[in-house]
């Protein structure tokens, strides 16, 4: 899968993306945020508050019941702030 | 189909506008918003992120809504990323229409829908060398939520 | 105070927004309002009067009442007069405020009004040289009557 | 009295204003109207419908009790379609 963080959740993690192979159980976004926010402190403080992260797989707005899958294209941020 | 634009550059309003009406005899209103930096409480500057791709599709996305509620005879979004000082602008949105209420709701609609909807964040710079991201504002989830409802348009020029 | 003409000259809306954000830098957000004239039902033109004097004074007690009602930095209004051919630009309403809100707002109140409000009158002429004056709309009415009631202002930027 | 006529109203009567001194018991808008309506066939068509008649004294819209006096601006018009 192709991780893309933006904003602080990219600063906190440290960087723009990363490309992940978690385990086969890893199906929802729900279970992909708990599996990347083991991976390193960064990513653990980046996901420490669930409530403030939203979520995109391929472009589109997701939910953390959304399956994902190997080859997807997955976005985490804060809330939107443009215009 | 909307003319949509991410880029760093500044716009011109009045150039993007005469582009919309350009030899055309059918539009009786033309609605703008421009959103512009303000140097509130020492800030030095917004930089402006946003999701290359997505962020695109999503306006595209936005524009089609209104133009299937609103009977438009064009619509322009222009959003600017990068570092933006105080009095630049930032994002301008445009529409165009035969009714002049098809004009402006559309435009009100699709710069609260930019808000709340369109991923791109703001990083605020201060004089003193702080730096913080912007947070989401209730209120503007708010003022997009009165949208929700389907609105009878009001059928005058 | 806002700044009001009535003119026969066309006007520039990337002049007249610039004009108004010109060395600021607490403006967040600008709204505006062109109305064309349109080619209707084989209309060759408009031809628009008014009432030297009052119509000035009209806009300007118009445009007090918008910048007692909200924040406004700058607000502009300019109508013109004469002969106007389909395509051609009528009228231009244009506000600034600290708010998103308020700009949009006041931008439509401004243009209900004018439409209800200010002493003009357009005549139409057609390609078969048939005249006749337009005749009010009670639609018009309506929009204009909605900004009777005070509506709380929105907290947002 | 400086009587102006604008659109419609002045096409009816042919002029784009006129001074005129009516008897003193015209000191009212409407009264006026009713002094006015009978001067010419042009001013009787132009006042033939009163409701589509609108008024102002001294460049403020008025309603047809208001009072008027010699030395007064006043202004008829068909109700205003500008924007």
């Amino acid at each position: 899968m192709n991780i893309l963080y933006f904003a602080w959740v990219r600063q906190k993690i440290g960087r723009a993306g990363e490309e992940v192979s978690p385990p086969p159980e890893v199906t929802t976004v729900a279970a992909l945020v708990d599996w990347l926010a083991a991976q390193s402190p960064g990513h653990a403080d980046a996901f420490a508050n669930r409530r403030t992260i939203r979520c995109a797989v391929n472009q589109e707005f997701a939910t953390p019941d959304q399956v994902v899958k190997p080859g997807d294209e997955i976005a985490f941020f804060p809330p939107v702030t443009g215009g | 189909m909307a003319t949509v634009r991410v880029q760093q550059a500044p716009f011109d309003l009045g150039a993007e506008a005469a582009l919309l009406a350009a030899g055309r005899t059918d539009i009786g209103g033309m609605a703008s918003f421009v959103g512009l930096c303000r140097a509130d409480d020492g800030l030095a500057a917004l930089t402006l992120e946003h999701y290359p791709g997505m962020t695109e599709r999503a306006i595209q996305a936005i524009a089609a809504q209104a133009e299937a509620r609103w009977p438009l005879t064009g619509c322009t979004v222009i959003h600017r990323v990068g570092r933006l000082p105080p009095g630049e602008q930032i994002v301008l949105v445009l529409t165009a229409s035969s009714h002049r209420a098809a004009a402006l709701e559309s435009c009100a609609f699709l710069i609260d829908w930019l808000k709340t909807r369109a991923p791109f964040w703001k990083r605020e710079e201060f004089a003193d060398g702080r730096e913080r991201w912007v947070e989401a504002k209730a209120e503007d989830d708010a003022a997009a939520s009165r949208w929700d409802a389907p609105a009878p348009l009001r059928d005058d020029h």
